[in-house]
């Protein structure tokens, strides 16, 4: 089997605050291989931006990585210093966010920016680096890129926005792009054509995509693999397919269900009760266990640990096999 | 369900914008452009469209939050006129706003918050404000004792039930939802949902139910209204909505959501499109 | 159409069937204010330090070794054990006075701006909520006061209605509202778009209702972060006018007409126990308040959650 | 652009109006007739009303207002001094120079201090560097500038008598540059002490509200040197409110100069500002405080124009506009 391109190894991620140290990455192990587009999947508080911000050391000054490693390329770069992580950032891996209204310098040119990136890591003259940009905005579908180089981002729109991140995360052709929920911010029509877009780039260029979002809609169009994380822990891990069609973990289920179908079934929308308990990481048991139907009185009192039903498909359950059944217990 | 509760008619709401040189000329944004419709008692009217469409404006105009520019809304046969029944008007008409994070008074707590609407319209008697206070978080799935708490102390779907709770205290025919849903967790969004429908069925309330997507409106509309540029471009059933669409935006907007299934991958955008 | 009231009058409802299920509740939060305070200690420090200035000036009669203008034979004494920071010109304790000029600079400092604070408050809420004509008066009418250099404004005002230490709290709260009035407007102006606002309108709360009860609650915070610095700059301005000699008159003591004789050089070299102590004290106060308001700033802002 | 020029000076015009209107209203509430001062009190009563209808005080005070305004506004006429005489035009346009340069010297020495550490400060937050300058900066506005004046006057010019302590040049002679700058030293440390305290903290906070921001994330995420985010894209964001500064130091700077200029007997503005309160001398007042209203305007729009120009979001809404 071909090394992956990235792979987390045990990543406990911690921060800071007013109430001590909370850790909100938890253990979490996972490969993204060459070319593949792997989806973090969860809900607000799961951890899965924190994940991609560690593997990119952008935590900020109160976060940091307790333990755990990272290999990346066949490098470890879990203790890189600032200085070689700058070399890997925006040029072997990128990132693009959430908020294309405010990840974008308001008072720098796009042209300004877009240069920037290129002069960073490619070594031309800035006339080439500009033609190198125009060229690189008409990839990600901009219309008058040389005119879009002169504006500034308030004069686009939140969809235009998206792209101009995207042309200038993947203009080095990096080997990961990070997707911070690239498409939430935006109307459902202009997400389609961002997905396509990110989808096409990256193919060409054979860019691995680990791609963060709390849509398994936009999970079903995009991912081979996909990690669905709850409250800082990874639950369940499984090629799209499989999860889809036999997921094994009870969040994972809950989840699907919630998902509003486009197809007229006059169906009742399922949903999973309760949120996320306050002060999760001091739980005896599973940190889903006060929202599972499935739970049992071991669930709450013993820690669940990640297990491999099949190949390469892992669940943290007790009670997978009653799921596999297909049927609830009560 | 025969008479019409709310009666919308070439209902237009303009915002005027000062250009020109030293900003002497007025131009007007359409944020409601000639909308007509009509709700029937104990229906639920889903309203979808993308940001900007002018969904929000027209929900406010209804309850008088944003200036009616011209038509007619009438509600129970009856012309609105905000101005002058406000009080009486606020029994009648309640919103649930998207944002459950700066739509509660962050210096109230949960109890004063639902107290003060029974007070200030006399609901019920003074002695019995205490009791209605707990019945209300019931109602919406909350314990008695968040009525201590302050906003802040919840997340954003119990904060969702609160806001809920505040706008049934008045004990409204209908109640105006903007997008309810749109800032919570998936997870969430579905017990919101059920917990929509499931008063509707206890308390027979009227909804116009503002979404971005289809997909949140599909469970609890009865007829769904489509809305771009400020006008509706289509209107009808659920059912017709999503098995036989007429208009092309609703069509695309169909289209453009991911299907929840990666065997019917497929990301269908038409060349030369952007989103300028 | 009674479907609801009948729901509401029903007496034995099911509640079984309508609560779906109850939500657990966060464990609740509080001392955070304290907390955030506490975590300042030049504020701490500065808190306890005008506590004890208080204290002087409250039972400055008790503390004060001698009266504020009982002369001893002594002109112009270095400090000693009889006058520990020596006697001024007329043989008066430097000490004693000091004591008794803390009262004037904690009044004006609380007094102008409760003034101040009232009056911008009142004006400010006005001109946001209403907006329009009104707003428009308003806000040209504190464009104009504020054109006016503040310290000269004051100067002038004072020459005309008389020096004295009622006449300087008055003027000082007259004319320091109108920056309280901006503060307060832009934040009515932001409150107003908030949905929280929005939502007591569609209730049907009364205007006054909605005033005073919704909006400034929640403009509390800044008028109050404001207000000290406020504290902090009305003792400087009572100092600087006593100084000039247009503010509390003697033989009334207060820090800054206490240094006001140092104008003269040979008080400067030869007598330094008379104005040093004085601008000290101008310096602790003001300091303490400015450290208190930083803390103010990050204990209360809601934005703050580290 | 031009538009919007026009329509701010066109906003100003009504503030200016009132600006007058308040003074005049000031003067008039002032005690005592001026014309007492003018003539002994044994002159008879109808030589007395001469002398008023001569200074047109005998008007009402609505047309006294407007033949004031005429003068001001066709002759630039502020009126005579009531004490010395003298046109109180002359009289500020003497006293705006020396003014003008200490002002001018503190303002721009004040943010060459408070920009750099105020920036610095911010991308150190809460280290000993940070604290260290924070604590300089309350310092710088929490004393008293009399205070600070008087001990250094006492430390530098007394007890160790390296500098002058009063006036602009030394007696009996036309004063070199070199004595000017030597007498400009100590009013201006008080008056840079007081600017640069009070936007060490404003840089500071401006800027950390800037380095919480998305895009710096956007701008890491590129590969970026920390200390080319900081310069570049952090510090252009952080600049653009600080040209507000200007136009906020002015007044204060102006009520400043007049404790400074008395201690350290600077002949400007403040200085006759002073005395004229001292001697009753409205009309000079009057004078003074309609001519640092109108730079206090002046500065504000020239304020709100600069920043229209340096931060694109508002040049575009505006270009836009008179575009249309």
């Amino acid at each position: 089997m071909m090394t992956s391109l990235l792979s987390v190894r045990s990543l406990t991620t911690a921060f800071d605050t007013e109430h001590g140290k909370v850790v909100s990455v938890d253990d979490v192990s996972f490969d993204v291989q060459h070319g593949e587009t792997l989806a973090i999947v969860g809900e607000s508080g799961s951890g899965k931006s924190v994940t991609a911000l560690s593997v990119m050391h952008l935590l900020g000054p109160t976060g940091s990585i307790e333990s755990g490693e990272l290999l990346f390329d066949g490098q470890n770069i879990t203790a890189l210093d600032e200085k070689a992580m700058q070399k890997l950032r925006g040029n072997d891996m990128s990132m693009i966010f959430q908020e294309p209204m405010t990840a974008l310098n308001p008072v720098l040119t796009i042209g300004n920016q877009l240069i920037e990136a290129i002069l960073l890591h490619q070594s031309m003259t800035k006339k080439e680096a500009c033609a190198t940009a125009i060229n690189m905005l008409e990839k990600v579908g901009l219309p008058r890129a040389a005119q879009i180089m002169k504006q500034y981002a308030f004069s686009l729109s939140g969809g235009m926005r998206q792209r101009v991140m995207i042309a200038m995360a993947l203009v080095s052709k990096p080997k990961l792009l990070i997707a911070d929920e690239p498409t939430t911010a935006l109307d459902v029509t202009v997400q389609a054509q961002i997905m396509r877009l990110l989808k096409e780039l990256c193919q060409q260029s054979n860019t691995s995509i680990m791609l963060i979002t709390h849509d398994l809609g936009v999970v079903a169009e995009m991912a081979d693999q996909v990690i669905v994380m709850y409250a800082g822990q990874i639950v369940e891990i499984a090629d799209v397919y499989t999860l889809f069609e036999k997921s094994l973990h009870p969040y994972t289920e809950g989840l699907l269900a919630s998902i509003p179908s486009m197809v007229f079934d006059g169906k009742q929308l399922e949903s999973i009760p309760g949120s996320i308990p306050a002060r999760y990481q001091e739980l005896a048991g599973c940190r889903f266990a006060n929202r599972c139907k499935y739970a049992t009185e071991r669930c709450r009192i013993e820690k669940p640990q990640l297990e491999e039903i099949s190949a390469g498909h892992f669940t943290r359950c007790f009670e997978w096999q009653t799921l596999e059944k297909g049927g609830v217990a009560r | 369900m025969n008479k019409p509760l709310l009666v919308l008619a070439n209902v237009k709401t303009y915002y005027p914008v000062k250009t020109g040189f030293m900003n002497l000329k007025t131009d007007y944004i359409k944020a409601v452009d000639d909308v007509s419709f009509e709700l029937m008692a104990g229906e639920t009217l889903g309203l979808v469209g993308e940001s900007g469409c002018g969904k929000s404006t027209l929900g406010r105009t209804i309850i008088g939050l944003e200036p009616l520019t011209e038509g007619r809304i009438l509600f129970n046969g009856n012309e609105l006129n905000f101005k002058t029944e406000r009080v009486s008007l606020s029994k009648q008409i309640q919103i649930v706003f998207q944002d459950p994070y700066s739509s509660l008074n962050p210096r109230q707590t949960v109890g004063k918050l639902l107290a003060e609407p029974l007070h200030v319209h006399k609901i019920v008697a003074k002695n019995e404000v205490e009791t209605e206070v707990e019945r209300l978080l019931e109602l919406v799935g909350l314990p008695k004792t968040a009525k201590e708490r302050y906003p802040h102390e919840f997340s954003g779907g119990q904060r969702q039930r609160i806001g809920i709770a505040r706008a049934l205290a008045l004990r409204p025919k209908l109640i105006i939802c903007d997008e309810p849903v749109s800032a919570l967790d998936v997870s969430i969004q579905a017990q919101i949902m059920n917990l929509f429908k499931q008063l509707q069925q206890e308390l027979g309330l009227t909804y116009l139910f503002i979404a971005h997507g289809l997909g949140a409106v599909k469970y609890i509309s009865d007829r769904i209204a489509v809305m771009y540029a400020g006008k509706i471009v289509e209107i009808g059933s659920a059912e017709q909505i999503f098995t036989n669409p007429q208009h092309d935006y609703t069509k695309k907007l169909l289209n453009a959501y991911p299907v929840p299934d990666p065997r019917k991958r497929s990301i269908v955008v038409q060349q030369g499109q952007n989103d300028a | 159409m009674s479907l609801f009231k009948r729901y509401f009058n029903k007496k034995a409802y099911d509640a079984e069937k309508t609560v779906i299920w109850s939500e657990e509740l966060p464990a609740p939060s509080k001392g955070l204010f304290l907390k955030r305070f506490k975590k300042h200690k030049l504020a701490l420090f500065g808190f306890w330090f005008l506590v004890a200035v208080a204290i002087c000036a409250i039972f400055a009669p008790l503390l004060a070794p001698y009266e504020q203008n009982e002369m001893s034979a002594q002109f112009s004494a270095a400090p000693s054990m009889e006058h520990w920071l020596g006697t001024d010109q007329v043989g008066r304790d430097v000490l004693s006075r000091l004591i008794y000029a803390a009262r004037v600079s904690l009044m004006v400092g609380l007094f102008s701006i409760a003034i101040a604070a009232v009056i911008g408050t009142v004006l400010g809420l006005l001109a946001g909520y209403f907006g329009g004509i009104i707003d428009g008066i308003i806000m040209r009418i504190t464009d104009v006061f504020m054109s006016f250099p503040y310290i000269i404004f004051i100067l002038v005002v004072a020459s005309i209605v008389g020096p004295g230490l009622t006449n300087i709290i008055i003027i000082l709260g007259v004319l320091g509202w109108p920056s309280i009035a901006r503060l307060v407007r832009g934040n009515v102006l932001a409150l107003k778009q908030s949905d929280y606002v929005k939502a007591s309108v569609a209730l049907g709360y009364s205007t006054p209702r909605i005033l005073f009860k919704h909006i400034l609650p929640n403009t509390v915070a800044p008028i109050l972060i404001y207000a000290t610095s406020g504290v902090a700059g009305a003792i400087l301005d009572e100092a600087a006018l006593s100084f000039l000699g247009l503010g509390v008159q003697p033989p009334d003591a207060s820090w800054g007409n206490m240094l006001s004789s140092a104008q003269s050089i040979s008080i400067l070299t030869d007598l330094p126990w008379l104005w040093i102590p004085a601008g000290l004290m101008i310096l602790f106060t003001v300091l303490s308040v400015n450290y208190i308001g930083d803390a103010l700033r990050d204990a209360l802002d809601p934005r703050n959650t580290k | 652009m031009l538009g919007y020029i026009l329509r701010r000076l066109f906003i100003a015009v009504p503030v200016l109006f009132g600006v007058t209107v308040i003074n005049f209203i000031i003067m008039k509430m002032a005690p005592g007739n001026p014309v007492d001062m003018l003539v002994s009190p044994k002159l008879p009563e109808a030589a007395r009303q001469a002398k008023m209808a001569e200074l047109g005080l005998d008007d009402s005070a609505v047309s006294q207002y407007i033949s004031w305004m005429k003068n001001l506004l066709f002759h630039g006429d502020l009126g005579y001094s009531m004490i010395t005489f003298q046109p109180v035009t002359d009289m500020i346009m003497d006293r705006l120079g020396p003014t003008i340069l200490i002002m001018g010297t503190s303002l721009i020495l004040g943010l060459f201090i408070a920009i750099p550490i105020g920036i610095l400060s911010a991308t150190k937050q809460y280290t000993k560097l940070d604290y260290f300058f924070v604590t300089g900066s309350f310092l710088g506005i929490s004393i008293p500038n009399f205070f600070l004046s008087l001990v250094l006057v006492y430390v530098f010019a007394i007890q160790l008598n390296w500098l002058p302590s009063s006036g602009m040049k030394d007696i009996g002679t036309t004063g070199s540059v070199w004595t000017v700058l030597l007498h400009m030293v100590l009013p201006v440390i008080v008056l840079v002490a007081n600017v640069a305290g009070r936007n060490i903290r404003y840089v500071r906070s401006s800027m950390l509200e800037i380095l919480g921001q998305d895009y710096l994330r956007t701008a890491r995420a590129k590969g970026l040197k920390e200390s080319r985010v900081v310069n570049k894209h952090a510090m252009r964001n952080a600049l653009i409110p600080i040209v507000t500064i200007i136009g906020l130091e002015i007044p204060i700077l102006f009520g400043g100069a007049v404790v400074i200029e008395q201690i350290f007997s600077w002949p400007g503005i403040g200085q006759l500002t002073l005395s004229s309160i001292m001697s009753r001398d409205y009309s000079t007042i009057m004078g003074l405080n309609l001519v640092a209203a109108f730079v206090v305007i002046a500065a504000n729009i020239l304020t709100d124009i600069v920043y229209a120009i340096v931060d694109p979001r508002i040049r575009k809404s505006y270009l836009g506009a008179s575009k249309r």
